[in-house]
């Protein structure tokens, strides 16, 4: 269908034709204010460390950044995920849950077979998120019901899964000492002196960011997100989208569980409880509206970022770790009424424009 | 027009919930005030009735072991121990709790037990006093109730085995730091959650004894993993930033040493922080080996949970009635003798070394 | 594509397209539920010709444009293309088949850009399957100079005026060459300009050997474009004729099947006190410095192109909108602003311009609906009487002959122009004193139509207040005592009955001497 | 999640996705409530007893009390994912005041009007600046549990009277049923004739279908929306306040995860996520549903993993039912009519 049309219409008549162009300055306005919105994330990263920096100089110690960013690649790699999945109006709760399952199986699996080699392990993690990604998907794109309701269902279910099996397994906690060192030296490796996890979250993030912008179906997420009767009627296949969406979302909680696994190196059934809360956090402070439609991965990343720098630096400024929870509250409110004021203000110019145009 | 009604109905709404509320405050006598409420109803059934300790334990005791939370490792050797000594006393033992550590489901879980006429509850609390009146209940309902590992209130049951006199606990533990760092210098205390009585206890013994022992060993502070493996490590990278010239850390939970001793074997920190307190030899058996940790302390769960479920049995049979000064036997432990305030203790902890270790699987 | 390779054939000015046929429906079924939406329907589509489709609403025209866009499937029937019987699966199917449907509300999506908008799902390639966004403005920039729009293509879809949104719709349709191009009453919301504007790209599709399927109540526009007629009444097929051999009174006789009394019936009356005085009204950025009174028994009718700020002005004087400035008065009582329960105290009533969104609730039943702005004035002692609440809605849906199955039917049931009258029924049961009505035909059938002129023009004369925003020349000239002309914002003339008609008004509205006249004969 | 889901161009046919208020909402699921009653009664030992029923509708008391006018909020297509993070901190505020030595019956009052402000943080965000409430409720979901842990940190207060701590788990003379049954049926009846026989349900309902429609009506959505927001709160510390009571012991992490099973009962109780449909009578139902399996399940030592996974297959259940009996039916029609 993208050839170009065959037959050129007969011309306009002269009294139609158009007025001059009002040239780009819509988009230059819409880019500057989603830029405004990143910088923003990123301007409170840096004043955060800075302060931090100027009560505690260690905080930038080599040992506790690396630590800050191995603590950020899980929860990056769960914003990514979520991303997409709320891009098309959907959210997944049940994040934290597929996080403990898929850290509990791939830990049984390196139990089990120790001679596993890592990359099978992480693909094995990854399938079992992406399963429970497709249950979630399934039921929300086929039985049509919003998926906040599924995924606190499932939230529950797959939680319950992780323990049943564990007590059934009696294999209640995997110890450090179970698993193989091949597998434990992927928590501590460094490349260049970046830890090994947090550079596979920067390519989670990266890879989905340009999935996003640059492939049909990723922009079709969007679409879907931003007017789901448009996008059914132009075509887009929305349940498939959809349940795409759950799925890859899915199986990056499952990498998570795996990151999780070599990380902590001690699993037991309670892993990633309680996550969903800072994943959805990450996004929506990273300027992903809840609502669909809008907002991009880096983002989120950097929210998830600033969430974990949070909760390193509140105990170096002398805070109580209690203020954690208050924060990140007040850092989510802060967010969506920031993305209000810029949404209005974006509709005001553009509007004044219109007015101009119309006579 | 319906605007002023809406928000008019609205209000009355308002209105009729604080009346409600009123029923609630108004159905206790006026100005009720902290302090001036002493009249104490706990249930103390079982004073009053004597000891027979000729007494049979009957068959078929129901015994249920409620654990501060479900798949928990420690609680799962404790239940195995008392699962065995059930066993021996051919009653029926059930594990019964709740997936997450709260108090208000383990009050479920004990109503759950009330109902079904268990003989005996051996439980940990999540909460000193949240589960109380449900324990009464249990207890008028005829049940024996051994509490074990964290007491509630006195009054809401009839046992606690304490696993440790809290003394030993605390000395053992600053003692074995005290080696490792030739007694002097900046130690700070990794512990469970805040209100966890235990913890609580030793830690308050561990710095009194600390400052009279080792005057040079200082105890900068205290932090809490409140139990959970991920924030105990995030706490132990806090406490190195903070404290840069920490000497030595303790641990006096098992969750907590296991999380702290597997990121100092990653950090930088490795062989330079002492690390001890209370863990379990498999969990910590890797840290051992590789020279993170030297040496360690832990009570045998297994004979906690062992000891608890004689402790309820001996109760249930009416061998004894809870009172300080009576005594019973506990199967291969020998017999034990009940202290003050119904107190059961289990004994001195084993301290774990690279030498024993590989002689406990727990 | 086949097609592609057909002979463009000659610009069929006014009669009947003579190429193949491209598009056929053959007897097609659809029934919802209990309802039959269609039965029996026809039509056939010529290559190079404007085809309309007119009937009452409740016809099935929708429908059967759904049919066509592949979101509904026949129950019964054949679709044929080139001849060849085909299953439009889903909205893509149609689209492959080279079917374009510009719907009435455009369905757009608000964050993407305007491109993305035209071009989702069909964006062009680059290597490895990723979009050329250069090429994408390019292609898109290329058609808006095709349509002659001035939009910036990456500007995002939000906040674009109707008339914008509908360009995209169309630019959208334009983009792959349809063979079939349906629209489905685009012009319901665009001023003669955009009208005019609109036309053009479909006769130039037209000549260019496309279809064109045109839908619509305004048959000046009909007879204006379209080739050949065809009427639909009740889910059926009546006539297809070439619109030379039509006039517009056998038109409506078929759509309605019955005969029609003349549209406009708005009788002289002596207009009574002022009751609304509107005094500097100002919106920034909206309209600004809107003074206007209205008498009782007088009918005054805001006219102006859309997005002039009509219906913004009526919505801040009802209080459904905030007003930066001014003052509006009910018989010398000052109003609180931004308040519509103050303004239904005080004796306003607004019929808004979108039926479905703003008129009523559909999913709640017609009786709810009927009552739902007195449900205070029926409740006895603060709590809902369902006697009264029934009383009412039957007395009222009797009085303005509302067709409906149950009155606890959901509303949404109802055809437009019934739903219509629920919406009135809601309203006069106030007994307001200034009925304020939005675009009052919008969309409902012509019998409908004058029963809702007919009543208006009763009410004025029993001393009602009524303002109408309407975009209706026609209607605006044949109901209004006076004409208020809203050009962007400001209230630029107060024409009277007797000077008012299309160039006075057209002239003012557009604020300048060249003007398009809306296209009415 | 709210209107915006609604779509533009809706066909005559009920589009799927919503569920008219016609059909006799939550009736369903009290059928499915009184059968799972009498097939448990004969089935599980211990169900039927007055003691066990005491201990049950203990269990249910603080989620059927907050589901109240968080149903009215759900109908109106709104959400409020905060309270229990409100219960939490009227917990921890009233264990600090009693630390502080003020008497109950001064800070009770303190306490609900604490929770009228935090409804009120809620409403205003979500009304006065557009907010979307799902957003704005899990920030102060989170915000509100950590300024509880401000307040009390991990301490936990236990020493309540216990004359107010044995009131709050008492029962009705030898009946089982506990006394607070009484006041909290008096809510129910409050709530459900404001729902379902005043002017005011109807406008809630009427908002949550098409809250333009609401508006052009002379509705006042934004106010009636904060003032539910408001009450909710309230409502909230109430439970907050209860709760303290009927565990003795007044802590900040009180409550935690209780909204889930909140939402739970009130989906379960078959209204619409997306407001507009359901009923009040459904609700409570839902609430006892799921308090009542969990009860039966613990009765037969089910452990409290599969009880898990039961809730969550229920809920999924629940939403999913209709979706799919709604289709069945659909189907069954359409050769019916040709």
């Amino acid at each position: 269908m993208s050839a170009p049309t065959t037959r050129t219409p007969a011309p306009l008549p002269e009294e139609l034709a158009a007025p001059e162009r009002t040239g780009r300055r819509g988009s230059a306005l819409v880019h500057r204010l989603f830029v405004v919105r990143e910088l923003g994330i990123l301007a409170a990263l840096v004043l955060l460390v800075v302060v931090t920096v100027i009560a505690n100089p260690r905080f930038l110690s080599g040992q506790n950044v690396r630590d800050l960013l191995l603590s950020a690649a899980i929860l990056t790699v769960l914003a990514a995920g979520q991303t997409m999945v709320i891009v098309t109006r959907n959210v997944d709760l049940s994040v934290g849950s597929v996080l403990g399952l898929s850290a509990y199986a791939t830990g049984t699996l390196l139990v089990e077979a120790p001679g596993t080699p890592v990359v099978v392990a992480v693909l094995a993690g990854m399938a079992v998120g992406a399963v429970c990604g497709l249950v979630n998907g399934v039921i929300v794109a086929t039985a049509g019901v919003p998926s906040l309701v599924v995924t606190l269902g499932t939230l529950y279910a797959f939680r319950g899964l992780v323990s049943l099996w564990a007590s059934s397994a009696d294999r209640l906690q995997i110890n450090a000492a179970d698993l193989p060192a091949g597998f434990k030296s992927l928590g501590g490796a460094r490349l260049l002196g970046v830890p090994v996890l947090f550079l596979v979250a920067v390519a989670v993030v990266l890879l989905v960011g340009y999935y996003l912008r640059t492939f049909r179906s990723g922009r079709e997420l969007y679409g879907i997100g931003s007017a789901p009767e448009a996008a059914r009627l132009s075509g887009i296949p929305v349940g498939r989208r959809v349940l795409t969406a759950f799925v890859v979302n899915g199986a990056l909680a499952g990498l998570a569980g795996v990151l999780y696994a070599a990380r902590f190196q001690t699993l037991d059934t309670t892993a990633g409880t309680g996550q969903e809360l800072f994943v959805v956090a990450a996004a929506v402070v990273g300027g992903v509206a809840i609502f669909g439609g809008s907002g991009s991965v880096y983002g989120a990343a950097l929210g998830a970022l600033l969430l974990t720098t949070i909760g390193t630096a509140l105990p170096q400024l002398g805070l109580d770790p209690f203020w954690r929870d208050a924060a990140v509250g007040a850092l989510i409110l802060a967010a969506i009424a920031l993305d209000r004021a810029l949404q209005l203000r974006l509709a005001a110019r553009l509007r004044g424009r219109n007015a101009r145009r119309d006579r | 027009m319906s605007l002023f009604l809406t928000s008019r109905r609205v209000r009355g709404g308002l209105t009729g919930l604080a009346v409600a509320a009123m029923v609630l405050t108004t159905a206790a006598c006026g100005g009720t005030t902290r302090g001036e409420d002493e009249g104490s109803s706990g249930g103390n059934d079982a004073a009053g009735a004597s000891a027979d300790p000729d007494a049979e334990i009957p068959a078929d005791l129901a015994v249920a072991f409620l654990p501060k939370q479900l798949n928990n490792p420690y609680f799962d050797v404790a239940a195995a121990g008392s699962e065995r000594a059930v066993g021996e006393i051919d009653g029926e033992f059930s594990q019964v709790g709740p997936s997450e550590a709260s108090a208000s489901s383990q009050v479920s879980y004990i109503n759950t037990l009330t109902q079904q006429g268990a003989d005996v509850i051996l439980t940990s609390a999540n909460d000193p006093n949240a589960i109380c009146g449900a324990l009464d209940q249990a207890r008028s309902g005829g049940a024996s109730v051994v509490t074990f590992d964290s007491d509630t209130d006195p009054e809401c049951r009839d046992l606690f085995i304490n696993q440790a006199t809290a003394d030993g606990i605390a000395q053992t533990q600053v003692d074995l730091m005290a080696e490792q760092i030739g007694g002097s210098g900046q130690v700070a205390i990794l512990s469970a959650t805040a209100n966890a009585t235990n913890q609580n206890t030793w830690i308050e013994l561990m710095t009194e004894y600390a400052a009279q022992e080792y005057p040079d060993m200082e105890i900068v502070t205290t932090v809490y993993g409140d139990d959970e493996d991920e924030k105990s490590f995030q706490e132990t990278q806090g406490l190195l930033q903070t404290y840069p010239e920490l000497k030595g850390i303790i641990s006096p939970t098992t969750v907590g040493i296991s999380a702290a001793a597997r990121y100092l074997s990653g950090s930088e920190y490795k062989g330079r922080v002492a690390l001890t307190g209370l863990g379990t030899p498999n969990q910590m058996r890797e840290f051992v080996q590789d020279g993170t940790v030297t040496a360690f302390a832990l009570w045998n769960p297994e004979d906690l949970g062992y000891l608890a479920a004689y402790a309820g049995a001996a109760l249930a049979a009416g061998q004894i009635t809870g009172e300080e000064g009576e005594s019973f036997e506990a199967g291969d432990l020998g017999e034990y003798e009940v202290g003050a305030d119904g107190v059961v203790v289990l004994g001195e902890p084993t301290v774990f070394t690279a030498d024993n270790i590989d002689d406990f699987d727990f | 594509m086949d097609h592609a390779s057909a002979p463009p054939v000659p610009p069929a000015a006014g009669a009947a397209g003579d190429g193949a046929v491209v598009l056929a429906l053959e007897d097609v079924g659809k029934s919802f539920g209990a309802v039959a939406a269609l039965r029996g329907a026809r039509l056939e589509l010529r290559a190079g010709e404007a085809h309309a489709l007119v009937g009452e609403n409740g016809a099935g025209k929708s429908t059967l444009v759904k049919i066509l866009a592949g979101v509904h499937r026949p129950d019964t029937g054949r679709v044929l293309l080139d001849g060849q019987p085909v299953t439009l699966a889903d909205p893509a199917a149609a689209r492959a088949a080279g079917i374009a449907v510009i719907y009435q509300e455009p369905t757009l999506f608000p964050d993407l850009s305007v491109a993305e908008n035209i071009f989702m799902g069909r964006q062009p390639l680059l290597s490895g399957r990723r979009i050329d966004r250069r090429g994408l403005a390019r292609r898109c920039r290329a058609l808006f100079d095709r349509l002659g729009v001035a939009l910036d293509p990456d500007r995002p879809a939000r906040g674009l005026s109707i008339a914008d949104q509908q360009m995209v719709e169309i630019a959208k349709a334009l983009s792959f060459d349809a063979r079939v191009l349906v629209m489905d009453e685009p012009t319901a919301a665009l001023s003669g300009v955009e009208v005019e504007r609109l036309f053009a790209v479909a006769r130039s599709l037209r000549d260019s050997g496309a279809a064109v399927l045109f839908i619509s109540h305004r048959f000046d526009e009909v007879f204006d474009l379209c080739d050949r007629i065809t009427v639909m009444r009740d889910g059926q097929w009546v006539s297809t004729d070439p619109t030379g051999d039509l006039t517009v009174d056998q038109v409506v006789r078929r759509m309605v099947g019955r005969e029609v009394s003349s549209l406009f019936p708005k009788t002289d009356v002596e207009p009574g006190e002022v009751v609304l005085e509107v005094r500097g009204l100002t919106t920034r950025g909206v309209f600004s410095d809107v003074s206007f009174d209205v008498r009782a028994g007088e009918i005054v009718a805001l006219a102006g192109l859309v997005g002039a700020g009509r219906s913004e002005i009526v919505r801040a004087v009802f209080g459904v909108d905030p007003y930066d400035a001014g003052s509006v008065r009910v018989s010398g009582k000052a109003l609180k602003k931004g308040d519509p329960a103050a303004a239904m105290a005080a004796g306003i009533a607004l019929v808004p311009e979108d039926r479905r969104q703003q008129g009523l609730v559909m999913e709640l039943s017609v009786e709810k609906n009927a009552t739902l702005t007195r449900r205070w004035k029926l409740a006895r002692a603060g709590l809902l009487s369902s006697r009264a609440e029934r009383a009412q809605a039957a007395e009222w849906s009797k009085r303005l002959q509302v067709k409906a199955g149950r009155l606890s039917d959901p509303v949404s049931t109802l055809s437009g122009g019934n739903q219509q009258k629920v919406v009135l029924a809601k309203w006069l049961s106030t007994r307001p004193r200034v009925l304020i009505v939005d675009e009052p035909t919008r969309g409902i059938d012509v019998g409908t139509k004058s029963e809702v002129h007919r009543l208006l023009s009763q009410l004025a004369a029993e001393g009602l207040a009524v303002v109408m925003v309407s975009s209706e020349l026609p209607e605006v000239l044949g109901m209004a005592d006076r004409v208020l002309v809203v050009a962007e914002g400001r209230l630029v003339d107060d024409i009277p009955r007797a000077r008012a008609d299309e160039d006075s008004v057209m002239l003012a509205a557009t604020g300048q001497g060249a003007v398009a006249t809306g296209g009415a004969r | 999640m709210t209107v915006e889901t609604a779509t533009p161009t809706a066909p005559a046919p009920a589009a799927p996705g919503r569920r008219g208020p016609t059909l006799p909402s939550g009736s369903v699921i009290t059928t499915f409530l009184v059968l799972f009653l009498v097939v448990a009664a004969f089935t599980v030992d211990g169900f039927a007893s007055t003691r066990n029923a005491g201990f049950l509708l203990l269990d249910v008391v603080v989620i059927a009390l907050i589901a109240l006018p968080l149903t009215l909020i759900v109908v109106t297509g709104e959400i409020d994912l905060s309270v229990a993070s409100t219960v939490g901190l009227s917990s921890a505020v009233m264990g600090r005041l009693w630390l502080a030595g003020l008497p109950l019956e001064t800070i009770v009052p303190l306490v609900l009007v604490l929770g009228a402000v935090l409804g009120a943080v809620n409403g205003f965000l979500v009304t006065r600046l557009g907010l979307p409430s799902l957003a704005v409720t899990i920030g102060t979901l989170a915000l509100y549990r950590g300024l509880a842990f401000v307040v009390l940190g991990d301490q936990a207060v236990a020493d309540f009277p216990r004359a107010w701590t044995t009131w709050a788990i008492s029962s009705i003379g030898s009946t089982g049923i506990p006394t607070v049954v009484l006041p909290l049926l008096v809510l129910v009846a409050v709530t459900a004739v404001v729902l379902h026989a005043t002017p005011v349900g109807r406008a809630l309902y009427a908002m949550g279908n098409s809250e333009d429609a609401a508006r052009f009506s002379g509705i006042d959505v934004a106010r009636t929306k904060l003032w539910l927001f408001v009450v909710t709160g309230v409502v909230s510390a109430l439970g907050g306040v209860y709760w303290t009571l009927r565990y003795g012991s007044a802590r900040a992490d009180n409550a935690t995860g209780l909204e889930l099973q909140v939402i739970a009962a009130i989906l379960l109780g078959g209204v619409s996520i997306f407001g507009g449909s359901g009923g009040l009578l459904g609700v409570i139902a839902g609430a006892l549903l799921l308090g009542s399996v969990r009860n039966a399940l613990q009765l037969v030592n089910v452990p409290s993993d599969v009880l898990n996974i039961v809730t969550g297959v229920l809920l999924i259940a629940a939403v999913v039912a209709p979706q799919v009996a709604a289709r069945v039916r659909g189907r069954r029609r359409r050769p019916a009519a040709t």
